[in-house]
């Protein structure tokens, strides 16, 4: 096997040294009963790496890829062009193949990373610190709720309509096995993100109000307008963000009240895979809240030369000391996803980021205007940043997958997202990013058109 | 080796990709909320982050650069093939909500993933979504908690060994169990009698290591099992360390209910400097109706895959306990993981652990004589090898022999854990290192524990040949800086 | 621009410390009626990365990618399964953007690598030194023959007919400007090779026999017996060999006699890549004549502290230190082809190299004898290792053509290599190496009985 | 920092990868040619494999880690989009020798490539095929004296001024003509009057380095053309340095004939310690019809392609003077170069040629106080600054201030070239150095002029904090050790 160094030879040496026959003396501790004599009966033996790739380039054959669709899909997971710089890092073996930093003084280039990743993250939010990622976004919004639970020692929980629902879905999940009350209703087909209704409801037994930005409809909260109303009754206002690229167009959720911010770090770096992995992102603005928050922290600190170095720190909130008084279970992070979303950030920097979500709103303003023109279609949205929904005068997600049969992926259809909310059937969530050229938009237009008429 | 921080290299005005400019005059639908403040980000060319990051790199230890033995982390070899697959644009640039017509290959990758770790485990079913070790432990408890509930047996207690992971009991804890310890018997595993005292109907389970942390299998699993089944709770096994058994023995064969696996390390996905992981967990009988959304089920007769969702999940899957995370789970850990499954075949994992544990056999023998292994008598151990610093000359300590290790060229094994053990060192060598390697470990070892007895004083300020000496951790923790304040040039 | 780290401040600054009031004051010296004011008319300006990706995936799509075809073609080139870690390590950017190790104290990576391929070749070819590498097979190929001119002090060249076309041409181009007096004959389409044809034809004057190992259809020559007749006269034995895996299974040429080996190194480690760059091989089997030797040579020293060490040697005999008396004018030669070929050649070993080149030759035997038995078409070879010529009823080239339109590239018609080759039209060369599948086999078998009927 | 060689490191029993065992009793039609002898050759494990060579790069310098700046060279950026394009399976897995119905693409590259070549160059074709810079000087060389020949003209003589690469009077003997000096004159610039002096019926060309190996912009290049035309000869130009000039001057315009161009100098396609490289040479209308095989022709109409080889090549093209390599050339590099090219766009390249001069002037008026600048006064430099050894203390030399730079984490520039300055130093920064590393760099060699003029014996010896301290090159040669001798373990 061609990953296994040992030869007959060595091992038999090595047996020799130990004072075995054979390496299934080894496992003696094993019942026999239950010991395999073989390899494990009806899967299949070694493949050699020809053999291996053919079959997996089979399978990937069967899927269809972005590049070759005329490509609208979105709803927390983003099509954005990555560097080939960002893929070339992060195959460095050196970033590859290392583990979590544990000694510190041969892992400077993760740390340093980590601390500039945390440096880019807050500074995106507006937040005073971040930490060195999470799983995703999803589970990253659920750290967020619990934290705030013990900051505030309250119970409840209110979510937006406009919260992605597999966030919802998660924290509902969550919930169950936990004292969290949640309330959350679905969202309805306006143009309205529905603060007013979302403010009245918070109560002095608010523990946390969870609001995207843009919402899943592509729509804008009036970020500040809640985080006033929450602060009020003494709760917090977690954001929640699933498409970074919209603050370089949009005031930070940390600029305007948020407590918490959380995201999904995916469409920076990091590419569409199929939902995974991703990069949970999660900041807070206030630093004293520091010991509170889940995750992976990377601070500075000197060595014993004096030279500037960094470690993790802060670990007594961490399972591995706490145990089970930690703030999370949270143990491996999305380090490698990090990497790649602070490699491109780093070469997009102010100037590029701010250009990138110009770009985008540019196309996405141009595809809305000319959407809304197909008979049959409605733009709902006043407000948006890359997506936006379309009312259409029939149910979405047949039509989606008809389009699709034609290498047309026209979006996400708000019945996938929300299959038992009412009235959401005919809405379908449209995403265009830079990666979508004025003639996909012609295509998409021209194709909706005619699954319409 | 001082590599500055982007902040300190980079402008707001440098920019390492090249965009349209903006035009002031373009529509905008952002309302009121366009940003009005600097985020203050630092831009570097392309050449400046090229070599920024491969001059970071340099300052890592990593697998690819020597021997990694960090026990239970189960560092070995990263196939690239795993790479460039994941990076195929059929597995790469696909949307998780894409019409399922056009996502059959990447359902095929999870049907295909699924059969595999349900055989090598004897189990009935995986939930394939959770994003890491921990995340599929969770996973397991809340697959525990909601079958008790479905037969409305509200337990409270879950058990775990006094060397467990320390994400066993957080886990519990996080999904709302009390904690209690049991204790190890002098062999380093599970006191079957202490365990058996405790079980009644307030204990919802076990969470059990096996091979343990103190690198022994848990000989008694079996009985343990149905002594927990007996009193009304179920066992979930930590399989971090699968690596060590895989072709060999089947934990739903001993009884296991749930098991995480984390394909990071005993299926080679790359660590990362500290993830993505991805923790799929197999379920038995008992369990498999509660196992969260999204899944697939394969149709029996036409071979069909379909993906399970909250649309579909209805009344055919009433136990589900719902959703842990967006989308489908870590896809590209997936793809990683299958294609080292079937390169190696049944036959290769089988031979692989059989590696793994001769390697960490021939640690274990080949330090014994200087260094203390404090379960050495208690017969071969599995893929990690357990030394303590018992012997060590006053003021001298397991973090100075890992210190030192560095300077040796090596990687540090893991210190401190288990907590069973005074000063462990926990050696876990993995099955892709060659003999001449140990050999020149054990060398290396054996030069330590010797300076380490002697109590060299030069060994309490290792490393020396390092990027950095000693980190101060005492005033990162006293005074966090968790960010850069400075201001980028404009 | 995005690989241009200079701001406009920067410029500024720079161009006050200079003294210049703008760039194009630096270019005073470039006569004004010359120099061009703005960029050169009538092309385009920069393009992102995005755009020029999509531009270059486009044309990519336009050629038909073996992958996606039942494969055939040799000749020359051959399409052998590079393991991912070749690329892995090719892509390393301290082998990737370093420079020739002039400087070797810091650059050993590249030099003892180099030190590492030169064994590896002299042990594959036989030989006592091989040289860094040259650019390809065709080119190593005429340096053997000047070498040979001046090793002898004689200006006959007596080439085979079964020597690759294209090297032949070579060899005729170069000696059109040059004293060398070449003398070659067109092959015949004959199981034979045609070694007593060409004993026969050395001479008193004859400085070297050039014959290519398997030959140019696939067939063996009996070099030993070359050798002696050639050494017999005074003439040296220069081996070409196009396909090194066929050495895995055949003797070595400098094991039978050959004075010179010189190689197309492609097959390992390098891929097809539509003809280059490829990997010029080049060995001798007397260490004497290292000295006349054209190319880089890597040797083992010491350095000031007694520690093993590698620097390029030997380069007295170089273009930038002889000058018009260099051994040649190669400069560049081909260090990452070297290395990829190293690497894949480290993979393999005795073991993988003997196994791979023994599945080639048994995929090869099937195929033959599957193709012998459709009506219209003949095996020519008595002999061959992993290509072999066919004898159709019809002439190939229009045949091969038409078969790529379904998908099938059937292989090389010997009337594409010898468009002026009487008699040659009929000929097939069919190669089969390990990427080739017995589904392929038999599809390239009902292609050709179609096209035959 | 020490690392076996692979035959030290492996066995003949190991393998990195996984093929049938061969069958005693499989067919054989190798005749009576089936191997006898043992090749001798190690094998590696995948793991072992990948962990020799990542520790092995780690002993290189190279652009990804610092400044590169050796004069001549033109170490810049290499451009990662570059390696991916030429990874796409359309163009990196298809063979030479496909019908052209499915090459398309590949010739839609050559073609493109081709007339941006031929028109940054002022110029009439393009040859493609030339493996090289030297391989193109060849071709160029060839060019002209096929062109010649065809005039029944047989010139014998090649002038070349003594500033040329190597490689020049190399490639004028290795074609058969006699090679001459030209003087320089005092500016470092090609002396025009002792040129027109020489020419005459014998002279059959000059080859000229422009801007030439001083940095220096030929001032008179159109009157030296215009004499060598005059005189019934042909101008050869070497473009290594068309870097400095690209998009602000174009070699037709001046009256080249020919001129090679390094892809993997000016068009950033990766050096790879050594190779591949890539020289097409471009032609002017007079020797266009001297092309080596295989060209492409574009259809002026229609736009399609056409592929001439010797088949083709016929009646229209009698000219060709033939095949100079196998196949068509370096398409892999071809792909890059065209990536490169479109990713800058014509204004790109021209602000590419400023940055490049405007950062080698930087670095002149930065260092000219401290070191001796044998042309400084001479005007501007084009994109390289020339330094000489003039004014260090006795016994101190330019190879130690090379050697010195290494200790400053800088690979040293080119040394003792060009021949015409005493202990000259070549520096080519290019325009991917950002200002800051050109200040580092200054600093670094302020100190050091320093101490080479005060005699500061530890530059001697220097490096010391590289890989290996000084090689010992005279032993090298003296007794040449150029394979490894001893026998793979079994």
């Amino acid at each position: 096997m061609r990953y296994l160094p040992l030869t007959d030879p060595d091992r038999a040496a090595m047996l020799e040294k130990i004072g075995a026959d054979s390496v299934d003396v080894l496992f003696a501790d094993v019942p026999a009963e239950h010991y395999l004599d073989g390899p494990v009966a009806g899967l299949p033996l070694a493949a050699s790496e020809m053999a291996v790739e053919k079959h997996m380039r089979r399978l990937s054959k069967k899927n269809l890829a972005a590049a070759d669709a005329a490509f609208f899909c979105g709803a927390g997971a983003y099509r954005h062009h990555v560097p080939a710089t960002v893929d070339h890092i992060i195959q460095r073996g050196e970033f590859l193949t290392a583990y979590t930093p544990y000694q510190p003084e041969i892992a400077q280039g993760t740390l340093q990373m980590l601390f500039e990743f945390q440096t880019q993250v807050a500074r995106l939010y507006g937040c005073a610190v971040a930490n060195a990622s999470m799983y995703d976004g999803s589970t990253a919004c659920w750290e967020a709720i619990v934290m705030a639970a013990r900051l505030t020692k309250r119970r409840g929980v209110l979510i937006s309509g406009g919260l992605h629902p597999h966030y919802v879905s998660v924290a509902q999940t969550m919930a169950r096995f936990t004292d969290e009350a949640i309330a959350y209703q679905l969202p309805t087909l306006e143009a309205d993100p529905g603060d007013d209704a979302l403010i009245a409801r918070i109560s002095d037994d608010t523990s946390c109000v969870v609001v995207q930005y843009p919402d899943i409809m592509g729509r804008i909260p009036d970020l500040q307008r809640i985080a006033d109303a929450a602060h009020e009754k003494g709760a917090l206002l977690i954001v929640a963000n699933t498409e970074p690229v919209a603050l370089g167009a949009l005031e930070a959720p940390g600029n305007l009240g948020a407590d918490i911010v959380v995201g999904e770090g995916q469409a920076i770096g990091v590419g569409l895979q199929f939902g995974g992995p991703y990069l949970g992102l999660f900041a807070i603005t206030n630093p004293k809240h520091v010991r509170q928050m889940p995750g992976r922290l990377c601070g500075e600190t000197v060595d014993a030369d004096g030279k500037r170095g960094f470690v993790l720190t802060l670990s007594t909130r961490e399972q591995h000391i706490r145990r089970e008084k930690a703030t999370s279970n949270i143990c491996t992070n999305s380090g490698l996803c990090a990497l790649a979303f602070s490699v491109h950030m780093t070469l997009l920097g102010e100037k590029g980021l701010t250009a990138l979500a110009a770009e985008n709103h540019r196309l996405a303003c141009l595809a809305a205007d000319r959407l809304d023109k197909v008979p049959g279609v409605r733009v709902l949205n006043d407000t948006f940043f890359n997506e936006f929904t379309l009312v259409l005068d029939k149910e979405a997600r047949p039509l989606v997958r008809k389009l699709a049969e034609h290498g047309v992926l026209a979006g996400v259809a708000l019945g996938r997202l929300f299959p038992h909310g009412e009235g959401l059937d005919d809405g379908l969530l449209v995403t265009v990013t830079e990666t979508v050229t004025e003639d996909d938009i012609e295509t998409l237009a021209k194709s909706l058109e005619e699954a319409l008429s | 080796l001082e590599e500055r921080l982007i902040f300190e290299l980079g402008t707001r005005e440098t920019c390492g990709v090249d965009l349209p400019e903006p035009k002031a005059d373009a529509p905008n639908r952002l309302g009121k909320f366009a940003r009005q403040q600097l985020i203050d980000l630092p831009g570097l060319s392309e050449p400046e982050t090229v070599r920024h990051y491969t001059r970071l790199s340099r300052q890592n230890y990593a697998i690819d650069l020597g021997l990694f033995p960090l026990g239970s982390c189960t560092m070995k070899h990263n196939p690239r093939l795993n790479e460039k697959v994941a990076r195929m644009p059929g597995f790469a640039d696909v949307h998780p909500l894409q019409p399922v017509d056009t996502i059959k290959g990447a359902l095929g990758v999870i049907d295909e993933l699924s059969h595999w770790l349900i055989e090598l485990t004897g189990m009935s079913a995986v939930a394939m979504s959770p994003k890491a070790g921990a995340h599929g432990e969770l996973c397991g408890i809340l697959c525990i908690r909601a079958a008790l509930e479905a037969r409305g047996d509200a337990r409270k207690v879950v058990l775990v060994p006094e060397s467990a992971h320390g994400t066993n009991p957080a886990t519990a804890a996080f999904a709302g169990y009390e904690v209690e310890d049991i204790p190890a018997d002098k062999d380093g595993r599970v006191d079957l009698e202490a365990l058996k005292a405790r079980l009644g109907p307030d204990v919802a389970g076990v969470m059990i290591t096996n091979p343990n942390t103190c690198g022994l299998f848990e000989r008694d699993m079996k009985a343990i099992s149905d002594a927990v089944h007996a009193a009304g709770g179920l066992v979930y096994c930590d399989g971090a360390n699968f690596n060590a058994i895989m072709g060999r023995v089947r934990p739903g064969d001993l009884g296991v209910d749930a098991m995480h696996i984390n394909l990071h390390k005993t299926f080679s996905t790359p660590h990362g400097g500290g993830g993505p992981g991805s923790g799929p967990v197999v379920l038995s009988e008992a369990l498999a109706p509660y196992a969260p959304l999204p899944f697939i089920v394969k149709d029996g007769e036409t071979g069909e895959i379909h993906l399970v969702e909250e649309e579909n999940v209805g009344d055919e899957f009433p136990g589900s306990f719902g959703r842990m995370t967006a989308f489908h789970g870590q896809m590209g850990m997936f793809t990683r993981a299958l294609t080292y499954i079937l390169s190696h075949g049944a036959d290769g994992l089988r031979q692989a652990s059989g590696d793994a544990v001769l390697n960490a056999n021939y640690i274990l023998r080949s330090l014994d004589d200087v260094l203390d292994a404090p379960f050495g008598e208690a017969g071969h151990c599995m893929h990690e090898a357990l030394f303590s610093d018992n012997g060590f000359a006053d003021g001298m300590s397991t973090l100075d022999v890992a210190k030192g290790l560095i300077d040796e060229g090596f990687h540090p094994m893991t210190m401190y854990f288990p907590l069973v053990v005074h000063g462990a060192m926990l050696v876990e060598p993995t099955e892709t290192e060659s003999k001449a390697t140990l050999d020149q470990f054990v060398m290396a070892m054996r030069s330590l524990a010797e300076r380490a007895k002697a109590g060299d004083e030069t060994l309490k300020t290792a490393p020396h040949h390092a990027p950095r000496a000693r980190l101060d951790e005492a005033q990162a923790a006293r005074k966090p800086v968790l960010a850069w304040q400075g201001s980028v040039e404009g």
